[in-house]
């Protein structure tokens, strides 16, 4: 177990590698080169030269991927031309928003998609295996900035339950420890602080929800019903085991497999979601962050965003190929 | 002598009804007949077939200039008053005065032309990395597992940015424009295109008929071209055409957040509806309608996807 | 009485817009205490849906069960004390399988009625280590826990013959090899000392060195344990040296039964026969060669036109179209289920090779 | 349970007082900014000399009870109020508004750059030691007296008409000397185009004004501000109501209004018009302003080394088709349909309340055919132009600019001519515009203070490559009402400027709208102001 | 060693004007095992195949048997070069297969052909049947003319009883044994020397089972073919063969003529093998012998030192089985066996432990 786990670690390096050259290879091959993105448009040639000069444009293409490779192992990403921060720190102080937010998201899909796709499975044909089907049919198709603004004419402004913006109501005495709100309400006990943060977290996490939610009922349903066939259920069947005996140990426990997958390549779906949601709720995370740096041309943002959101969601998805290995012994042996 | 042909008729007869015809049916023309039973892919079907044709006779089918704003004076937006439904515009005007009706059908086009250009170029791109990558790894030897691994290790490194992050930075690179939001779109697609035609090429590659053809003595590249690609085609077809539902909805969320055609005047249905959230309380039904568009036109290329998949599923071919 | 009398049970599946499958047909056959009872044909003839519909274990949808199967039970493992749930007849000391509701069924399986599969690989779950799937058992059904249950589970894979068992019991199923993987499969069937097992092909998927090992495992535990065996397979050659009675199953219909040593000297169903002719033996000097059956299993036709075996067999008349033949008495218990059985003086034969399957379908019979 | 009483009314005691605007402040220190969101924040914080009357344009007393200038407006004694504390302890007096002139005037490095202290530069044009690269003007400053204690004289080289209403703009703040002299050491790294702020404006501890409320916190990550009552404030009828003030920022304008729907702000700025009778529907408060702005469309007459414009700018720089434009375009129709209420259309480039509007500048009426005649004479049957618009984007006098933008593009395809649309995030916009990248574009001004220089002078000061326009007529007749003090005879000259203007017609005005603000029905808002000057402290809960 | 380098071309003495077809020479196959962290290194070997020789004659059928894993599929393809080779000489009517270049081996593909265990694995679902038949033709340029190709095709088919009519239509349209059928029919259609059939029936029911043995042995004497037969059951293998060879764990441990083979298996594994076969007749049932192993086939990545069945042999001696390799030798014509203690076994000398 423990050399799959060093083994999945050590092939971070490749890809993470990897995706330094590609970033790298795209800012240079920018239409124009990167001068173009950084310039006004009636820019002079020898402010050109100047740029040129000053990036070591004319540097070896190799010399210059040093440099690049060489600032980011410092942590180095550059300067946010928005607030004239580093790249590094606004990803740091923005992060917890947006991580909150997806695992409440997460929390969702996971805790609504798994029963309802195992129901449906188990009633397949029936009424709610319809609803499931259909619904999550929608919840793939509906656009999350539109749900979100829906969600929040409803839930908030019409019927006032939720907040409609932000992550805290403004004001509140909140002390700040991990930048997680709900995490520091809880840890320094101020409950009210801490509710107060769940109920900003409601509709956005909804909203972000609607795609993982519809794709893991979906995957359960499916993924309950191939298991539901497998010999091995009949098995433990034919062995008398009550129905809740062979519905946690031998159908859900091999149905979640494909699942838990999913929930790695679905940190990506929450990650981009989440530039929509955030923007909708005024959130104030990477998502919104990323999307302010779009409008205004933040290529240092930009680049380092897409760097650094890549590497997290590498990582996400490392340690689910790692709990993956835990739940499945066949995969531990390669 | 007749009563032993007659035997032999009455058996004949009775185990006719299982002889079946004797022409052929390829298994593609055997999932095309489960598709056409199956209600979802009909659903489905009809939903593209009815979008594709507003699409392309949008010109025929709007009644009136999307972009004309030949009835502003009707409408003020700054007093929330709009004008709903009526005889000779049928969804009411938009808030420049110009008839929603017309915009919502010259809308499918752009979704359309987005769709299916972003589609052919992240399964083009997709496909030829994947094809290599797969037929490199499935026959190839030590070079073509070297050539595979970098291939899969780039598209693996693809894979890392989320898609509509990919397309949200491509766009801001790119600037807003149409062609934008298509690249992006499909630039995102492109690794899933590959590992999946990757896949299931080496799935295919494993099976036993490709030895054959090789004992046969077909050379390798027929025996890529000509059956180990045919065969793999099958989830790739399905993923384009769930593709095609996912940038429509992709590209309508790049025109949200401003994106996409830098012209307000040209109708889209992303647009569109970013446009209408403004007016709310004032005319709700200018954002349901390309809301509603967007949804069901997604929906339709996802039940068509999905229906096609099952059709394809080797599990519910007998 | 016996332990297991299975009355005319039919399976049939339904599924809208396609036509029923009649997989099992008015099958009947006891298995008596101790006794080895063989169910014998060629794939789809119905054996496995047999054994699920004893198991209980067929699909609830789409199903349709007729017919009883009884199963005598005398208070002692298991079952527990009598019960106002139980349904009277029960009380007196038997139940039938196909009417007892599903709880009753859960309660039963595993503890009176075992079953052990074909392929062990798919049949264990990949997921669970070997022991918790043995044990797991045992706590169900004997309320054992913990070392315990640890202790029986290691003494069960020892018994049947797994080396190493506290090792194996940490492990999972894709660490083990095939004789291992159905060993162990044994070992959970036999757990609580059931009244009867049912072994579906148990020896399908292993090769003949390792099928030998597990035969004989099964007669020995057949005879110390005193279970009886209901075994399906599709291999005369297991047949003929484990079974007490055998039925052959053709189309889902019992074509022959009888005990073993009568069915083999002098098998009356041409289906039986053709069996027998067509499987090339070891000890049969070389060169002699096969007889087949003509066609395939697709080639059959309804019971209720006639005999189903009639497109594939050599003996076959017109008579063998006039309604479905019955099971009769041919001497003692062999029975069979033939308009022209062999060795009843046959008259009317079509010349081989010009049969009707030859002419419906493409396949000649060489 | 007496207890939990008290508990509770405590915090509805505290409960904050949340105003949204679009955007984030700036800087906690004015003097470094020049937008509107941080001066709204900072209005609280900090006093000026002069003040403008609450809901007019009138200058009234600030920090200063009395005024008085030399006859040629070269000298401004000022006679502070006495007891007047700053929010760290530190007194104000005369010595403190020195050392606010002096530090200003005394800036180097980046500090110098336009697009740190604008107004400083706009105001008092150069430093003591101009930086060489930056292209200044000579400074305009030239000292700072304390008279006595509490009397200070700030002498000027030459008249200007931006005084007196200078020393009442919020960007010249009067900030402790104890937090001046901590500043002190701060640079500011960075671009000249592109500053890093300094720490001291980024992180409260500093600064320290005033004004009614102070600084509590700055959150940059959920952008908010917020402020505290300051209980030594000076002067008990301007006071602060309410105990804790926070500032928001929610850019998208309809995040806006369901917030203040949904009861999570109290108020916001730059409502849409189309929000505004719908909320009044439902009970909200939405005051209105006064008109104070103007709404122009820009002809850009020179393509500032943008090849891509060259034709474009060649045929702007024919008066007949700039002509065509103004007549192709149907303003009345924008006021009607996409102007809050009360908006109306600019016949030049100033509101109609201000001395210098003229009766008798040319009319540019609604007629397609005359304008497209007038092209077709001019020879340009087939123009095409690019159009810029901002997105995201909400001004006080510019509402919707992409509606505005569409009914624009519409009139003048109506009159044949091709429209090239360009859209920008705001902050690119401005620089992209004032460059000279656009040929047509949007925008406006509201005004700093009551004189028609604070608008005429922004634009038509000198050659600008945001209009490419050249104009002797133009620059010579706003240099000469520049220099005049006398306030008759500079009225004369604006309207002179107005009619010139409309003449040459470097730009359309289009018109002037008063912006709306939007307060929860609990609340009493402060009085509005044209200049959208709201002082918060007048706010109170009902 | 010195064999292989001069025998990159040319014929083989021993191969030529012989009557053997095919001759495998000290065959050996291993697959790499790679496994890495970064790249991929090569840990270990597959041993499928270890030093094989065998002769098949012209005209007659070589029969393979052997436990599930022991190399035999993978001796099979090896012989059609499918897998690579890892040293050893496949001579081939005089030609080295085993060094033949790509492209001349594919031009050899003609001459062997192979038919497979999975009937419906081995077609293409994607093609009909003629596509099927006429594939081989086509990529030999055997298929020139329209009516020549598609005389021959319905030729093959009507070989292997089945129709003309079958031609438009696709493999899943067909019941196992009409696919078996057309497997054969493909190869068939090339009208090749050899034919591997590797478990060519074990998919199949009983009953198909016969036809389709029955058929390879009619097509044999009508045609002259040579067989490689390759299955588990030895029954099968008996049955259809002139020669048998026992596999255990990647090499030959005993080789005889079928006859001999059942009458005196010299080797342990044979007579285990043979005493586990069950036989349909209650009467032999009951009254055999059963030489019972114990335990499973060793893995072939780290196969048992000395004789590779010393660890389940009733028979092995404590020492020699497990410290010496036992060569294949042979103890009487035509009969071969790789133990050290073969003739002791036979007199009864050795008794089982
Ligand atoms: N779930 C089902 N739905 C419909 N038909 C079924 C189902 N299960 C089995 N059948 C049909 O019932 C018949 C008997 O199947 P069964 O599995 O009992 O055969 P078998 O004798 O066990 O064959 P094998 O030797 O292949 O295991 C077959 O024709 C099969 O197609
Ligand atoms: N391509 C391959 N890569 C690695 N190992 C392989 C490969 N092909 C076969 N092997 C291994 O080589 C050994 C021999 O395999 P082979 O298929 O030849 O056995 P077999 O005797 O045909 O068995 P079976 O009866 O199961 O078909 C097995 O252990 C198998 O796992
Ligand atoms: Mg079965
Ligand atoms: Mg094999």
């Amino acid at each position: 177990m423990l050399r799959f786990v060093v083994r999945r670690l050590l092939q971070l390096i490749p890809t993470l590698f990897g995706l330094s050259v590609l970033l790298f290879a795209w800012i240079r091959l920018l239409p124009g080169g990167p001068e173009v993105a950084l310039l006004p448009e009636n820019a002079t040639e020898e402010q050109r030269q100047a740029l040129r000069q000053s990036m070591g444009l004319d540097d070896p293409i190799l010399v210059q991927y040093g440099r690049f490779l060489g600032d980011i192992a410092q942590g180095d990403l550059g300067v946010s031309t928005q607030t004239n921060r580093p790249v590094l720190d606004e990803f740091l102080t923005k992060f917890p928003a947006t991580a909150e937010l997806a695992i409440t998201a997460m929390i969702i899909a996971v805790a609504v998609g798994i029963p309802l796709g195992y129901f449906a499975a188990r009633r397949r044909g029936g009424l709610l295996d319809m609803a499931a089907v259909t619904g999550s049919l929608v919840g793939i198709c509906t656009p999350v900035f539109f749900l979100a603004f829906v969600l929040k004419v409803v839930f908030s402004e019409q019927l006032g339950i939720f907040p409609s913006l932000s992550r805290q109501t403004p004001g509140i005495d909140a002390t700040s420890i991990t930048g997680f709100h709900v995490l520091d309400g809880v840890l320094t006990g101020e409950w009210d602080a801490a509710w107060d943060a769940i109920m900003h977290l409601v509709l956005p996490g909804i909203a972000l929800a609607s795609i993982p939610l519809a794709v893991i009922t979906r995957m359960t349903r499916a993924s309950v019903l191939e298991v539901l066939d497998e010999d091995y259920v009949r098995t433990a069947n034919a062995k008398g085991l009550h129905h809740s005996t062979v519905r946690g140990r031998h159908v859900l426990r091999n149905a979640m497999l494909p699942v838990v997958t999913a929930v790695g390549y679905l940190a990506g779906a929450l990650l981009a979601g989440a530039v929509l949601t955030e923007s909708v709720f005024n959130f104030g995370g990477i998502g919104q962050f990323l999307y302010q740096a779009t409008q205004e041309r933040d290529y240092p943002v930009l680049l380092g965003f897409i760097l650094l959101i890549a590497t997290v969601y590498v990582l996400i998805n490392m340690l689910v190929d790692i709990s993956y290995g835990l739940l499945d012994p066949r995969v531990r042996v390669r | 002598m007749s009563k032993k042909s007659d035997r032999i008729d009455r058996l004949a007869e009775l185990t006719a009804a299982r002889a079946e015809d004797s022409e052929g049916h390829s298994v593609w023309r055997e999932s095309f007949h489960r598709l056409r039973r199956s209600p979802m892919a009909i659903v489905g079907a009809s939903v593209v077939v009815v979008f594709v044709l507003v699409a392309l006779l949008g010109d025929i089918i709007a009644p009136h200039d999307p972009i004309s704003q030949s009835w502003r004076d009707e409408v003020f937006p700054n007093r929330n008053e709009f004008v709903g439904p009526r005889p000779e515009n049928l969804l009411g005007l938009d808030n420049m005065g110009r008839d929603q009706f017309s915009r919502m059908v010259i809308g499918a086009r752009q979704s359309l032309l987005v769709g299916v250009v972003a589609t052919v170029l992240g399964l083009s791109a997709g496909a030829v990395l994947g094809g290599v990558a797969g037929a490199a790894a499935g026959l190839g030897g030590v070079w073509g597992a070297r050539l595979d691994a970098v291939i899969m290790r780039v598209v693996d490194v693809m894979l890392a940015l989320p898609t509509l992050l990919l397309a949200v930075t491509v766009a801001a690179l790119l600037g807003p424009s149409l062609v934008t939001v298509m690249i992006a779109v499909g630039v995102a697609q492109v690794p899933i295109f590959a590992r999946l035609l990757r896949g299931s090429m080496l799935a295919q590659a494993n099976r036993d008929y490709v030895l054959a053809a090789s004992a046969v003595g077909v050379r390798t590249r027929r025996i890529v071209v000509a059956h180990i690609l045919p065969n793999s085609l099958g989830p790739v077809i399905v993923q384009a055409t769930l593709v095609l539902g996912i940038a429509i909805i992709d590209a309508a969320a790049l025109s949200y957040l401003g994106l996409g055609n830098p012209d307000p005047a040209v109708p889209e249905w992303g647009t569109m509806l970013a446009d209408a959230q403004r007016f709310l309380s004032g005319a709700p039904e200018l954002a349901v309608y390309p809301a509603l568009a967007i949804i069901i036109t997604a929906l339709g290329f996802t039940l068509l996807g999905e229906a096609m998949r099952e059709s394809l599923d080797p599990k519910l071919r007998k | 009485m016996p332990l297991l009398t299975v009355d005319d049970l039919s399976v049939t599946f339904t599924q809208r817009g396609e036509r029923d499958v009649h997989a099992v047909d008015g099958v009947s056959f006891t298995v008596d205490e101790g006794q080895v009872v063989g169910l014998v044909g060629e794939s789809g003839c119905g054996k496995s849906v047999t054994s699920l519909a004893l198991m209980g274990l067929l699909p609830s949808r789409g199903v349709r069960v007729g017919g009883a199967a009884h199963l005598r039970l005398n208070g002692g493992s298991g079952a527990g004390t009598p019960d106002d749930t139980i349904p009277d007849q029960e009380q007196q000391g038997s139940v039938d399988l196909l009417a007892a509701d599903a709880r009753r069924m859960r309660d039963l399986r595993g503890s009176q009625i075992a079953m052990v599969f074909q392929d062990p690989l798919s049949s264990l779950n990949p997921v669970v280590p070997l022991g918790l799937q043995v044990t797991e058992i045992l706590t169900r059904h004997q309320g054992l826990r913990g070392e315990a249950a640890r202790t029986k589970a290691a003494e069960l894979l020892e018994r049947v013959g797994i080396p190493d068992p506290r090792r194996r019991l940490r492990e999972y199923p894709h660490q083990q090899s095939g004789g291992i993987r159905q060993r162990a499969l044994i070992a959970m069937a036999v757990a609580c000392r059931p009244r009867l097992m049912i072994a579906d092909e148990p020896t399908t998927a292993l090769d003949v060195t390792i099928q030998a090992q597990i035969l004989e495992l099964l007669k020995d535990l057949v005879h110390n344990e005193g279970t009886a065996l209901l075994m399906i397979t599709h291999d005369l050659g297991v047949v003929a040296g484990l079974c007490d009675g055998i039925n052959v199953l053709y189309a889902g219909r019992v074509v022959e039964a009888g005990p073993r040593s009568a069915l083999f000297a002098a098998p009356t169903h041409p289906y039986s026969v053709g069996l027998l002719h067509s499987i090339p033996r070891l000890d049969a000097p070389r060169g002699e060669p096969l007889t087949p059956i003509r066609g395939s299993i697709n080639d059959n036709i309804a019971w209720n036109d006639g005999c189903a075996f009639a497109p594939r067999c050599d003996r076959y008349t017109e008579a063998c179209l006039e309604g479905p033949p019955e099971l009769r008495h041919r001497s003692g218990e062999h029975l069979h289920r033939c308009v022209h059985p062999v060795g009843e003086g046959h008259q009317e034969g079509p010349a081989s090779g010009a049969g009707p399957a030859a002419t419906s379908t493409m396949e000649g019979s060489g | 349970s007496e207890r939990e009483d008290g508990a509770a009314e405590e915090r509805n005691e505290s409960e904050p007082f949340i105003f949204a605007g679009a955007g984030d402040m700036r800087s906690l220190d004015p003097i470094l900014a020049s937008d509107g969101e941080t001066f709204r924040v900072a209005r609280q914080a900090y006093e000026t000399l002069l003040r403008h009357e609450p809901g007019g344009t009138e200058i009234v007393p600030g920090l200063a009870h009395d005024w008085e200038q030399s006859d040629d407006g070269t000298e401004w004694t000022f006679f502070l109020e006495e007891d007047v504390t700053f929010h760290d302890g530190e007194e104000f007096n005369a010595d403190a508004v020195c050392a606010n002139f002096e530090r200003w005037y005394n800036f180097e490095g980046i500090y110098q750059s336009q697009s740190v202290s604008y107004y400083w530069t706009t105001l008092f044009g150069g430093f003591a030691d101009n930086d060489e690269d930056l292209d200044l003007p000579d400074p305009n400053f030239a000292g700072c007296t304390p008279e006595d204690e509490h009397t200070v004289t700030i002498e000027v080289e030459e008249y200007s008409p931006d005084y007196p209403g200078a020393f009442s703009m919020i960007a010249l703040g009067m900030m402790s000397p104890a937090a001046i002299e901590e500043m002190e050491g701060e640079d500011i790294e960075g671009d000249p185009d592109d500053p890093a702020y300094p720490e001291y404006s980024q992180e409260v501890g500093t600064v320290a004004g005033t004004g009614p409320y102070e600084f509590v916190d700055w959150d940059h990550d959920a952008r908010e501000v917020e402020m505290q009552r300051f209980d030594d404030y000076w002067d008990e009828d301007r006071a602060a109501q309410i105990q804790t003030i926070i500032f928001q920022t929610i850019e998208d304008e309809n995040a806006r209004m369901q917030a203040l729907q949904s009861g999570d702000i109290h108020g916001y700025d730059l409502v849409a018009p189309a929000d505004v009778q719908n909320l009044q529907d439902e009970g909200f408060e939405v005051p209105e302003r006064g008109v104070f702005n103007i709404l122009y469309l820009a002809f850009v007459q020179d393509d500032a080394g943008f090849e891509e414009r060259e034709d474009a700018a060649e045929a702007l720089s024919d008066p007949d088709v700039r002509r065509a434009l103004a007549h192709a375009v149907d303003r009345q129709n924008i006021v009607d349909s996409l102007l809050p209420e009360g908006g109306e259309v600019a016949t030049q480039f100033m509101p109609d309340t201000l001395d210098g509007w003229s009766d008798d500048v040319p009319t540019y009426d609604h007629d397609p055919e005359l304008a497209e005649e007038l092209l077709a004479d001019a020879g340009y049957e087939d123009l095409t132009l690019d159009f810029c618009y901002p997105t995201e984007v909400t001004r006080p006098y510019m509402p919707s600019p992409q509606d505005i933008f569409e009914f624009i593009t519409h009139d003048l395809e109506e009159v044949g001519i091709e429209v090239e649309p360009d859209s920008y995030e705001w902050t690119q916009y401005i620089p992209h515009t004032e460059s000279g990248g656009c040929s047509l574009y949007l925008l406006g001004w509201t005004g700093d203070f009551n004189e028609a220089y604070n608008f005429l002078g922004t634009w038509f000061a000198d050659y600008r490559p945001a209009w490419g326009h050249d104009s002797d007529a133009i620059f010579d007749t706003l240099d000469e009402a520049a220099a005049e003090p006398n306030a008759e005879d500079r009225v004369a000259l604006y309207e002179e400027a107005n009619e010139v203007i409309m003449e040459e017609l470097p730009g359309l005005p289009i018109s002037s709208s008063p912006p709306s603000i939007a307060f929860a029905p609990d609340i009493d808002p402060p009085t509005v102001s044209p200049l959208t000057q709201e002082e918060f402290a007048e706010t109170s809960f009902e | 060693m010195s064999q292989l380098m001069s025998a990159d071309t040319g014929t083989n003495e021993a191969a030529a004007g012989g009557s053997s077809l095919l001759e495998v020479h000290d065959l050996k196959v291993h697959f790499p095992i790679r496994s890495g962290i970064l790249v991929d290194r090569t840990i270990g070997h597959v041993r499928a195949v270890d030093g094989v020789s065998l002769t098949v004659e012209r005209g007659s059928t070589y029969g393979l048997v052997g436990e599930s894993g022991c190399g035999k599929t993978t001796l099979g393809r090896a012989v059609l070069r499918l897998v690579d080779i890892t040293d050893g000489q496949v001579w081939f009517d005089g030609t080295d297969l085993a060094h033949l270049g790509s492209e001349q081996m594919r031009r050899q593909r003609r001459n062997l052909q192979m038919v497979f265990q999975d009937p419906l694995g081995s077609l293409n679902p994607r093609q009909n049947i003629q596509s099927i038949l006429t594939e081989g033709l086509q990529v030999h340029g055997l298929s020139t003319d329209r009516q020549d190709t598609r005389r021959r095709i319905v030729q093959a088919l009507d070989d292997v009883g089945m129709s003309g009519r079958a031609l438009s239509r696709y493999p899943h349209e067909f019941s196992g044994g009409q696919r078996q059928r057309i497997g054969i029919a493909r190869a068939l259609v090339l009208e090749p020397e050899l034919i591997i059939c590797d478990e060519p029936v074990s998919a199949l029911d009983v009953s198909i089972q016969a036809q389709v043995l029955n058929l390879l042995e009619e097509l044999q004497r009508e045609r002259g073919l040579t067989y490689l037969v390759i299955a588990h059951d030895l029954a099968v293998v008996r049955h259809v063969s002139d020669t048998v060879g026992v596999m255990y764990l990647g090499s030959l441990v005993e080789e005889a003529d079928s006859d001999t083979l059942y009458a005196q298996p010299r080797h342990p594994y044979t007579r285990a093998l043979m005493s586990a076969v069950p036989v349909p007749d209650p009467t032999v049932e009951d009254s055999r012998e059963r030489i019972l192993l114990h335990g499973d086939l060793p893995s072939p990545s780290n196969p048992p030192a000395g004789c590779r069945f010393h660890t389940r042999c009733p028979w092995s001696q404590p020492q020699r089985c497990a410290e010496e390799r036992p060569e294949l030798r042979t103890i009487a014509p035509g009969h071969r066996v790789a133990c050290h203690f073969a003739e002791e076994i036979a007199e009864g000398t050795l008794q089982r432990n």
